[in-house]
């Protein structure tokens, strides 16, 4: 591409994003006076009017439960809630609606998983491999299902840039491997795991693969098909959706082995006092009144997505991240965690002599929102030999001019702890 | 640049933390730890009777809970346990207010903290070392583990 | 009361209801080109727009994830959040606010009490005691965990009427009985189950009891610390808040000592690669990102009612269950189910000759929604000895005319069905 | 009063049933239930070869899904397993287009459930008897329950 061609490209997506965040009110407001930046979307999106509209809307006109009703506001609840699971199977190229059940989000998929599926095909001495990078939403869940089944975990050996140490790949995909869980985008690192490849190799040796979406759903094009993994978890409120509702994809033939997770109303068939059979998919895993208003919410900001478009989207997030990495990397004192290529939307960083928690309050002040932690990643930290990272993450809204502020807050920040020495 | 929550006493704390290190036989060894920010204070305690005659701290946390836990050395030792426990109250009642309504007594150094009242989610920080006192102070009867 | 004062207070009654309904937009939707009656209040409430406000307000001004950021808006959010959790807690007499679980609804409550607290309790041979008139929420859960465990389920017989036969209580009531677990008012029958006394016999033998509260935080003045339970359970929906949320309380030292239920972020103190410590009350069993908007509009409900009052809502309700019930009992052909007084909200019926699914769809035709079928609720259809009956479900907001046109629709439905006969 | 739904054909079918009850020795019977409704029917076939000989339904529903049931045996009775196959999936369109796209074919009787078709939640009480009677003309070669 020219120069001339990148800047066009580059000036289309800014116009496109100053119209963009006219759907978001919330980063009018101020915050200490100063202009919210807010660079925590790794944490939870903000959400659009458009998604906000659909969700009153609903609630205002449709409002009813679902799967029960005979009379029209539930026939109009039931069609509309199927209607948003529709949506966001075909935007995770689910071979079919059936096999997409909505749970409060990420990790109450990966829970499910846990108890409805390891549960039940786990034995003793069997092993379960995981990295160390994973959120503890795929980490803990592993952990108590291990114990209980008396399983064993395998982590994943990372390379010092922090991606997954493929060369390792045949010694540690073995029998008795039965469980891969990976994430497939890390929400430390930023690092984009091979996962079509380990689901590949996880398949040679006849073990199923649980991808953990979170952080890659609402930013990269995602085809469960293709990546040809068995089960795939992911929330709406890090997709400009709302919080308490999320997704759980998975295999057919594979939910319909599982046990039940959570059980009461609507994820049953028949049930008289002492036993119970079950409902066919998806219903077997959404006992009770699910969270109604919120799936058609997440099927909202799915059509959101679609209209920004996720190609978009991903050559937008590559432009931020690029140039955010480049004044990071140009900046004195300022250490950068994980790769430095082919990574998401977000990067981790540390200010050498401040602290990360001094770090986010300083830049508080000056109204940027980042997040400060071990970001629910703790053996991460360890493994990076911190007790937090500073964590900047981007989405469709952010501008390079707020990775200048952040910059500039970076720079005071470095002066403040400077002062009087 | 000078800013008004992290100035020049705080920071002098924080580089150059009072009392950092650990004794030789302490009386009382108490850790204290906040894994959700990564601070984990070491705290070691020569009680003589009811009087504290030594105190060393180690550890690593964010410029709050370290210049708070080096001020609150200089602070508390000589100090009966009695008095040190009411300076635990009147730190945290200082911490709530931010020093609007307190009492007659001068904080000291400690007043170098008082903008972390109007931060919430700092307090803790602020708070790790003096809780982490608290606690050995009550455990002054065992042994060091 | 003289008969002018009774009149009086009806009068005021009413003029309030007239006030309420404007709150609530979907009242003036029409349905078949009729003013929508909603009489399905037992499956979901409506939201009234104060509680919406709530909703999108958070949502364009203090959206951020919780417990997580130094930020300001995360420092907002959790807020919110927590004082959401103060105003539930105080609205059903919880003696501490970190006993109040924010869950997505009642059937979470229960799952996570069956897996967290009988699934580490429990043992063979031990005791669950429940009703024929549960919930499958409040059923399926304990077959499953009764069946784990080796553990029994007993039920408590019910007199003809549909009320629990209290005098079989010290027989039942007997070693080994682990647990209680019984409606508070049924979604059936409506009946008012005397939680406090059953509690008070339930500890008498060390047994725990936990509360079905889905039907009856939305109607009557609940204070756990007064009924004396162990657990109570309930949902927003049903109680003029949104889907997604709902919360589980339970008593301080049970919480404390049982296993958290689904793992991930937030709910650990300290994650190793292999294992890791749990957070404190309530956040050990708050895992992930919760329902945050939910839960703030949550208690938003809970100031909309104590706006509406409880002690009026209460008498509203007696006032409309027995208009509704003197019509129906002076209905040729309609036979009702449970006990004629001291009854919840609701009454359930059948018309003879008239499947309740038929009965249904004719009275949508007028506009007027009621359910029908086994209101998950199989084991008590068989109990009735039908396969489903009608029920029609009051809330604040309706009026003794929409009882007249339910009664109206039934006698056209009677008529429909006499044709041509 | 008279219904656009619940017509006169429709309430006959469903006060008078045709072919209600079972048959001494059928070659199939096959239950057909929808708990979440309440709906259970038993529904017995004498099949001899290719052809339906005899039908009898017994069970319990609502008028839609009784009068349904009722027809369907008057429509089946005689007719070869395929035919039969042809009919359920012409019932099946005709429930999702309310009549509007019909092929030529006469539905006769079945015309009277046309209004189905736009309450979507009750076209699986119109649709139970005869994917019940599916199931059992795939049946044919089992032995009878
Ligand atoms: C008595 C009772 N228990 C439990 C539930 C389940 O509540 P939810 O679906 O909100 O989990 C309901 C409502 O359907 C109910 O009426
Ligand atoms: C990689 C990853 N996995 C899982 C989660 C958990 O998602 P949730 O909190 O929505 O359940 C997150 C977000 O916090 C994440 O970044």
């Amino acid at each position: 591409m020219s120069l001339m061609e990148t800047t066009i490209k580059a000036n289309r997506v800014l116009s496109t994003v100053e119209k963009l965040r006219e759907d978001f009110p919330i980063l009018k407001t101020t915050v200490h006076g100063k202009p919210l930046v807010y660079l925590d979307n790794a944490a939870t999106s903000q959400r659009p009017s458009q998604v906000l509209a659909a969700y009153c809307f609903f609630c205002q006109s449709h409002n009813a439960n679902v799967h029960r009703g005979i009379h029209t506001l539930g026939e109009q609840a039931t069609d509309r809630y199927e209607a948003a699971r529709r949506k966001v199977a075909a935007f995770i190229g689910a071979p079919s609606e059936k096999t997409v059940v909505f749970t409060r989000g990420t990790t109450e998929s990966i829970n499910l998983v846990a108890y409805g599926y390891a549960r039940k095909f786990l034995k003793p001495g069997d092993a379960v491999v995981l990295t160390p990078m994973e959120h503890h939403a795929n980490l803990v869940p592993w952990q108590i299902v291990a114990t209980t089944m008396g399983a064993n975990l395998r982590f994943w050996p990372m390379t010092p840039e922090g991606t997954l140490d493929m060369s390792a790949a045949s010694d540690l995909l073995q029998p008795p491997v039965k469980i891969v869980a990976l994430t497939h985008v890390s929400n430390v690192l930023g690092t984009i795991n091979p996962v079509k490849e380990i689901a590949r190799r996880a398949h040679a040796i006849g073990a199923k693969m649980l991808v953990d979406g979170a952080q890659a759903v609402p930013h990269i094009p995602v085809n469960v098909a293709d990546i040809g993994c068995d089960f795939y978890a992911f929330s709406a409120h890090k997709m400009c959706g709302p919080t308490g509702v999320g997704a759980l994809w998975g295999r057919e033939e594979l939910l319909d082995e599982m046990d039940p997770f959570m059980t009461g109303g609507e994820m049953i068939r028949e049930v008289w006092l002492d036993h119970a059979t079950w409902n066919e998919l998806p219903y077997k895993f959404e006992p009770g009144t699910p969270p109604i208003a919120e799936a058609v919410s997440m099927g909202a900001a799915v059509d959101y997505l679609n209209h920004v478009g996720m190609d978009w989207l991903q050559e937008h997030d590559r432009q931020l991240v690029n140039y955010a990495m480049n004044q990071l990397l140009a900046e004195d004192g300022v250490k950068i965690f994980g790769p430095q290529d082919g990574r998401g939307a977000l990067i981790s960083f540390n200010v050498e002599g401040v602290h990360p928690h001094d770090l986010a309050t300083l830049l508080d002040r000056d109204g940027i929102a980042v997040r400060a932690g071990h970001h629910c990643a703790q053996p991460l930290m360890r493994w990076l030999g911190v007790p937090a990272t500073a964590r900047a993450s981007f989405y469709l809204y952010n501008l390079p001019e707020e990775i200048d502020q952040l910059m500039e807050g970076i720079r005071r920040a470095k002066e403040v702890f400077a002062y009087a020495r | 640049m000078r800013d008004e929550l992290y100035g020049e006493i705080l920071l002098d704390h924080y580089r150059y933390p009072r009392h950092f290190g650990a004794l030789p036989n302490p009386s009382v060894r108490i850790e204290g730890k906040n894994p959700l920010c990564g601070d984990e204070f070491l705290i070691d305690l020569n009680l003589e009777g009811d009087v504290l005659r030594e105190i060393r701290f180690s550890g690593r946390g964010c410029a709050i809970s370290m210049a708070s836990a080096s001020m609150m050395t200089e602070l508390v030792t000589g100090k009966s346990v009695a008095e040190i426990q009411k300076w635990i109250d009147r730190f945290r009642n200082f911490l709530r207010d931010g020093g609007a309504h307190r009492d007659e007594v001068d904080m000291g150094d400690l007043q170098a903290l008082a903008g972390v009242a109007h931060l919430p989610v700092r307090v803790k920080c602020a708070l790790i070392a003096w809780t982490t006192l608290e606690e050995g102070i009550g455990q002054r009867k065992n042994e060091p583990r």
